[in-house]
């Protein structure tokens, strides 16, 4: 169905069904219990999983098929974003010129760095690529920042030109991102009984673009360029020696690779109309390579959830405070309470970061593999099916 | 003359800061083959081991002063460390005052402490496994470490001066025949400088004269033929790791005055030091110490306004510009070895 | 003229002569074997012609068409397949991919972006791969993680992989190297076979003389980087300088 | 589900129905569109504290929250009250904000735009806060007041003290309560030229971004204007750890003051590399040469310890001020917390309750009636004399503290004194001063 084989078409479905029902599936709690804390069925941060995952997607196509770690990644989410923002202030308000900008930036932003730094391979092209990130970074807060507007970030003001738009509103606002009309910030609210959910038109944007970007990955994965980008991770040499050049390929995976990362940068400014350099920083890359490796790296599904395990603990986790805390644990009595209120402290709210570290660790010791790998045990577990290695060992293992 | 003069001082500082870390981190990829993303970390909790050092030293008991007040208007509390009580106000105020080179020696146990746990409880079970399960373990280690050090200390710089003695400076010019106040550079950083040339030849020195150093070359340079000897070199790793941390932990104990610790200071050298190691070459100690020193002289060079006044912004990116020239001139660094992280 | 022409061949490494006036000449629909004691040059010969060192001086023709300063896939194209001392196959794959992929470069060259087509609907790629697995025995193996095969298979796989180009000159090097007599006898009864099935010149590197007397048609005795004498089997084995090279060398 | 009831809490436009028609199913129907964001339903209403609780500005980020839930207990009409006694409006009563129980919610900015902007929209999509305040940085400031202004609640920002934010980037939903880089060398330059004299040649050490830049350009104009020479303005990359390549050339420049217009992390350690380089100890021009660090925030001074003695610079407050509000403050903060507060954490505790203040005064949460209260409102009792927040560009204008870094500190929190207070008509400026132009407020936004 649509070129994918049963089992592709299948996982697409899946992922496709979860999309569209996030809003209910990511708002389990009803908005008024304790536990509507961890939900995450509100528009900014479904924006986030999806967009998040597209980067993580891309990136996969890049490390996963070929093994290449780069780690200057968040160099074309960063560029990309840039590129959205100039086109709002510029062009119009409307998404479509923004995305496509973005992609095509990013794109030969990537043509430029992926020509040099394919030139060496293992860790020397991962220095390669983070060295030229670092100075996009850098130069972006301080010299560039005429251009990025710096510290702050680049945004929308209302005396841009916006030659096929308007600079500012009827009533003196700042016009709002919009695909004809439709404003990416407008949602619904749907209240059935305690629940609340909402739609966001954004929110929908970005998960159909999503799942494009999804399908065209499969489509990749399973295409001969795909398979030669695997034979590129396994045996360079053989590949050589067969009539194929690697180069090329490489830096193909590359490019496709940083327009996604481009496509996530403008989406990212599509939601939400400002690009800050710290998306170019070292740590965004390195937020994307956890992604893909905590996801599980060359797997299709992966990724997108190593995003969406990441992204729900930085937005999560970071806003329960000791006073939310105290609101699960009330019933206990007194001291008790606030023994377990003292326990729970330094993982929650600003120890956010501690509990992502634990689990990096704890995911990567006990699930090599990363989450898919984990998924795979528990369905074998409950088939009640011995692992086989084979299945193992036939699955891409993870790059050197 | 005397502008690069003293900019070359400056480098070689930095650079022996530089070189200090990534000599343990390239030890340690070159005898174990991991990549250890925590080891900005154990820079990091080495100069924190000066602050707790300096925490117990200063460790106080609360006298009532009732002719002064405190921001609440009660009468003043104030701190009495025990140590003035035990060795007198001056003996004990000079023990504190030299807290900082005493925490070498506290630091040199619980820095291999440190580096053995890590290396038996985690490191261990990863030798196999991709370096991209590598990257994220020692990542997600990186993270837990310098939370708990956030913790206990807060996330603010904390102030950790270095002894009396070695406060100020002096003027370094005079002796090589500039104008007085050409070249003023600090007792401290003089002392940081020759304390890493210490530890740098002391490393070497271990490794190329000593059996255990042997094989642990041996090791670095073909692990299987090494293991088929008979030898545990499992057990010599493990010593190489305590190593590993204990040079990086010094490094940051002695870093501790130049610039007040803090919990992310390790996650601030980390890159650099990669960008360093790779420089030098994966896996080779005299690499990363000649590309310790390069890459810090010429940070310091860029620094400089006459350069800075031709190309803005110069000082941001000269590192990574250097990385960048260096590995397309030269592919496997400075000093690297083929086949070494290239797959 | 042969389809395979060295002239004059001279490589240096520092002060050490690799190779000196190497004159070879390999004629189609022959096996040609290139023997000698280790460190004759056999392999520093070999890298020159596929594209791995560039000789100081001399010429190497394929076809006509000087290989000098062509990359390894440019001389594959060429119509030159290489069979790697120890299996060089694509381990994370699986042997049918590991089939494809030399198909797909035989088809399209040395690059193209078909990014978006499925490799399932490649049907008559597909075909001759599973014939040519078929021809090596290995068809019901198919779908096997190439990495967990034995290393004779792996060998097979490897020589499948380069047959199914149907290149116009296979170069082996020495493909029975670290064998067990019985994979090496496989090994030869493989070649043996793939000689009488195709019309193909295959260039043998070996090291085991027992190899190339079973299945060269002519073959050249390499020593201290310079050709000691060409012949056909019958007449290698017992001459003197042949004999002198490899005495000298268990002496 | 067996009772299914509609409401409407979203931002959306009837343009936006229209256009969205295909996309959204029958069932929602437009119903009776309330005038603004979030309005509050219940019985409480929702604030929003977003504050770094990660990265270099954690602490001040924890004392901000600190500060924060003292504003809610006192509002909510616990504890001693605070400042609520000495505020010059009494309009307030200690039974919430309009009866409403205020509840808040808090996030982490991790000082960068992005994360801060997506920890506000969270608080605004999710929680539904109806004000977002808080902040250690003027690029986390701006950011936010930007989406608070685009999502149509009001900002009241924390510590940020670069001119743009009610400058060129000022909105008309954001509101600063806190000081600017123009305020602090109009206030500094004068007592620096009483101090050191009016012929003093000075060098610059300037963070390479936004806030330094205007800071830089605010310290240079103010004390040229009395006399001063620049001799040298060179930028640092924030990245920056070690600052000894540049510090070691400002002795051979001529220089005879080093200015560090640097905050946080960079201070400390420009501060300290400037002090172990000997720099205070030496004499240039024949004169002692003398360090300024234009900015100075207690927590921070702490980080370079010693170092900070005797060293000029100014602040938005400090906790040994005797007026009425500030002991207030400084009570009913130390005996909760058992250390004084810091200038972010005053003026967060201020911005809440002038935010309070302001609804209970307009009789609305309307963002733009909340506004209209605020705008050109005169109040006293809140620790800096009487402030007038000025209806151009959404400032504060109130008395300057120039401090110093105290010789005998008596513990870890008194590293400052106050050298002066400025009064408010030095560091007043007109709204179209050239560091301020080039933005407007635009109108207000209600979001709906």
């Amino acid at each position: 169905m649509f070129g994918l084989g049963k089992k592709d078409f299948t996982l697409f479905l899946i992922v496709a069904v979860l999309a569209l029902f996030a809003p209910f599936i990511l708002n389990p709690f009803p908005t008024d219990s304790g536990l509507a804390q961890f939900n995450a069925g509100y528009p900014d941060l479904m924006q986030r999983f999806v967009i998040f995952g597209i980067l993580a997607i891309g990136f996969n196509i890049l490390f996963g098929l070929t093994g290449y770690l780069s780690f200057g990644h968040a160099a074309f989410l960063g560029v990309g974003s840039y590129a959205a923002v100039w086109m709002f202030k510029l062009l119009s308000m409307n998404v479509i010129p923004a995305i496509l900008l973005s992609m095509i930036v990013a794109g030969l932003f990537a043509v430029v760095i992926g020509y040099v730094s394919l030139r060496r391979s293992g860790i020397y092209f991962s220095i390669l690529t983070l060295a030229f990130a670092q100075m996009s970074y850098n130069l972006a807060y301080s010299v560039l920042t005429p251009i990025t507007n710096g510290e702050t970030g680049l945004q929308i003001t209302l005396d841009d030109p916006r030659v096929l738009g308007v600079s500012a509103t009827a009533d003196g606002g700042i016009p709002v991102t919009n695909l004809f009309g439709m404003e990416m910030r407008s949602f619904e609210t749907l209240v059935l009984g305690p629940w609340e959910f909402q739609f966001s038109v954004g929110y929908y944007l970005a998960a159909i673009i999503m799942l494009i970007s999804f399908y065209v990955a499969i489509r990749i994965f399973r295409s001969p360029f795909g398979m030669m980008l695997r034979a590129i991770k396994s045996n360079q040499n053989r590949l050589y020696y067969t009539g194929l050049n690697a180069r090329p390929y490489t830096l193909a995976a590359f490019v496709i690779s940083g327009m996604y990362a481009g496509l996530a940068g403008g989406l990212l400014a599509c939601m939400d109309p400002l690009a800050g350099a710290e998306r170019m920083q070292w740590t965004a890359s390195g937020e994307v390579v956890l992604m893909t490796i905590l996801g599980g790296a060359g797997t299709l599904i992966g990724p997108v959830l190593g995003a969406g395990f990441i992204k729900y603990f930085e937005n999560i986790f970071s806003k329960i405070n000791d006073q939310v805390v105290h609101g699960w644990v009330s019933f206990l009595p007194d001291g008790l309470e606030d023994l377990v209120v003292a326990l729970i402290h330094p993982f929650v709210g600003k120890g956010w970061h501690l509990t992502l570290g634990l689990l990096f660790m704890l995911i990567v010791i006990f699930l090599p593999g990363g989450l898919v790998e984990g998924g795979q045990r528990i369905a074998r577990r409950l088939r009640r099916k011995p692992a086989k290695d084979d299945a193992k060992s036939a699955s891409t293992t993870p790059a050197e | 003359m005397d502008a690069i003069t003293l900019q070359i001082l400056n480098g070689l500082d930095k650079g022996s800061a530089y070189a200090l870390i990534a000599l343990g981190l390239t030890l340690i990829f070159g005898t174990l083959g991991v990549v250890n993303f925590a080891h900005g970390a154990l820079f990091m909790i080495g100069a924190f081991c000066a602050v707790t050092l300096n925490r117990l030293l200063t460790l106080s008991h609360q006298v009532v002063d009732e002719t002064r007040t405190d921001f609440l208007g009660n009468p003043l509390k104030v701190d009495v460390p025990y140590m003035h009580d035990l060795f007198g106000e001056v003996t004990g105020a000079a023990i504190i005052d030299w807290s900082v080179p005493l925490a070498i020696l506290f630091s040199i146990p619980v820095m291999i402490a440190v580096g053995v746990i890590m290396e038996r409880g985690l490191i261990k079970h990863f030798y196999r496994r991709p370096h991209a399960d590598q990257i994220l373990v020692t990542f997600g280690l990186a993270i837990v470490l310098q939370e708990i050090i956030k913790q206990i200390f807060g996330a603010n710089p904390i102030p950790t001066p270095a002894p009396d003695a070695f406060t100020g400076s002096f003027d370094f010019g005079v002796l090589l025949g500039f104008d007085p106040n050409a070249i003023i550079y600090p007792y401290w950083r003089l002392v940081y400088f020759a304390f890493a040339a210490l530890i740098i030849g002391g490393v070497f020195a271990f490794l190329q004269f000593t059996t255990f150093g042997m094989v642990v070359r041996a090791g670095m340079a073909d692990r299987e033929t090494v293991g088929l000897l008979g030898i545990n070199i499992d057990r010599r790793f493990t010593i190489m790791f305590g190593l590993a941390a204990a040079v990086a932990g010094l490094a940051g104990v002695m870093y501790a005055p130049i610039n007040s610790p803090n919990y992310h200071m390790g996650m601030d050298f980390l890159v650099l030091s990669f960008v360093v190691v790779v420089v030098g070459g994966m896996g080779s100690l005299p690499g990363a110490v000649a590309a310790g020193f390069l890459l810090g002289i010429l940070e310091s060079f860029a620094s400089m306004n006459e350069i800075k006044q031709i190309l803005p912004g110069i000082d941001q990116i000269i590192i990574y510009l250097v990385a960048i020239i260096i590995l397309l001139t030269r592919p496997r660094g400075l000093m690297g070895r083929k086949g070494v992280m290239e797959d | 003229m042969g389809i395979l022409d060295v002239k004059d061949v001279n490589k240096r490494f520092g002060g050490l002569k690799a190779l000196s006036e190497v004159n070879l000449s390999v004629q189609e629909n022959t096996v040609h074997a290139i023997i000698g004691p280790n460190g004759a040059g056999k392999s520093t010969l070999l890298n020159c012609l596929v594209g791995k060192l560039i000789p100081d001086t001399g010429s190497v023709m394929f076809d006509g068409q000087s290989v000098l300063g062509r990359k390894p896939f440019e001389i594959n194209q060429m119509g030159i397949s290489r069979v790697f001392q120890t299996p060089e196959i694509f381990g994370d794959l699986t042997v049918m991919e590991n089939m494809m992929i030399p198909l797909f470069a035989k088809r399209d060259g040395v690059f193209r972006l078909h990014a978006i087509e499925s490799v399932e609907n490649e049907a008559t790629l597909r075909e001759r791969a599973e014939a040519m697995l078929s021809d090596v025995n290995m068809l019901e193996k198919r779908n096997m993680h190439s990495a967990s095969m034995s290393r004779g298979d792996k060998r097979r796989l490897e020589m499948a992989m380069c047959l199914v180009q149907e290149p116009r000159l296979l170069l082996l090097d020495e493909p029975t190297a670290g064998m067990a007599r019985a994979d090496t006898n496989n090994t030869i009864d493989l070649l043996k076979e793939i000689k009488e099935k195709r019309d193909i010149t295959m260039c043998i590197i070996e090291h085991d003389m027992h190899v190339v007397f079973s299945l060269a048609d002519r073959i050249t005795v390499l020593a201290q980087g310079t050709p000691l004498v060409e012949d056909i089997p019958a007449n290698i084995k017992g001459h003197p300088k042949v004999q002198e090279a490899y005495l000298g060398e268990h002496a | 589900m067996s009772k299914t009831t509609l409401t409407r809490r979203g931002v959306l436009r009837t343009g936006a129905v229209a256009g969205a028609g295909v996309a959204l199913p029958t069932i929602f129907t437009a119903s009776s569109a309330r005038a603004f964001t979030n309005a509050p339903t219940g019985g409480s209403v929702t604030l929003g504290f977003n504050v770094p609780q990660t990265g270099p500005y954690a602490d001040e980020g924890a004392d901000e929250l600190r500060a924060y839930e003292l504003a809610v207990e006192h509002l909510n009409g616990g504890g001693d009250g605070g400042m609520l006694n000495t505020f010059s409006s009494k309009a307030l009563d200690g039974t919430g904000i309009m009866g409403k129980k205020v509840e808040y919610v808090t996030g982490d900015t991790q000082t960068k735009s992005d994360a801060a902007r997506a920890s506000a929209k969270s608080m605004i999509e999710k929680d539904g806060a109806i004000m977002i305040t808080g902040g250690s940085s003027s690029g986390v400031a701006i950011a936010v007041q930007g989406l608070c202004q685009e999502a149509g609640v009001i900002f009241m920002a924390g510590l940020t003290h670069s001119n743009d934010t009610t400058g060129k980037d000022k909105k008309a939903n954001g509101f600063r309560h806190f000081f600017n880089a123009y305020m602090s060398g109009a206030a500094l330059a004068p007592v620096l030229a009483k101090m050191y004299g009016d012929d003093r040649k000075a060098y610059h050490l300037t963070a390479d971004y936004t806030w330094g830049w205007t800071q830089e350009e605010s310290i240079k104009a103010a004390t040229e204007a009395l006399g001063w020479e620049t001799v040298n303005a060179v930028k640092t990359p924030l990245a920056q750890t070690d600052f000894s390549s540049y510090i070691a050339p400002v002795l051979n420049s001529g220089a005879d003051v080093l200015v560090l217009n640097h905050y946080g992390g960079n201070m400390v350690n420009s501060l300290t590399n400037a002090v172990q380089f000997g720099l205070r100890e030496k004499q240039v021009n024949g004169k002692n040469f003398e360090i300024v660090v234009p900015l100075y925030s207690r927590l921070m001074a702490r980080g370079a310890g010693e170092n900070v003695k005797g060293i000029f610079g100014s602040t938005n407050w400090h906790w040994s001020l005797q007026d009425a509000g500030s002991k207030a403050f400084v009570q009913s903060f130390g005996t909760k917390y058992g250390f004084p507060p810091s200038q972010a954490a005053h003026t967060c505790y201020v911005q809440t309750l002038l935010y309070a203040d302001a609804v209970q005064r307009a009789g609305s949460f309307d963002p733009c009636a909340v506004g209209e209260a605020l705008a050109g409102f005169e109040f006293d009792g809140l620790g800096n004399g009487p402030t007038l927040y000025r209806a151009e560009d959404h400032q504060c204008f109130k008395d300057v503290l120039v401090v110093k870094g105290k010789e005998n500190p008596t513990s870890e929190f008194d590293l400052l004194e106050v050298v002066e207070v400025t009064p408010r008509a030095q560091v007043e400026y007109a709204p179209d001063h050239p560091m301020f132009a080039g933005g407007s407020l635009g109108a207000c936004n209600p979001g709906a």
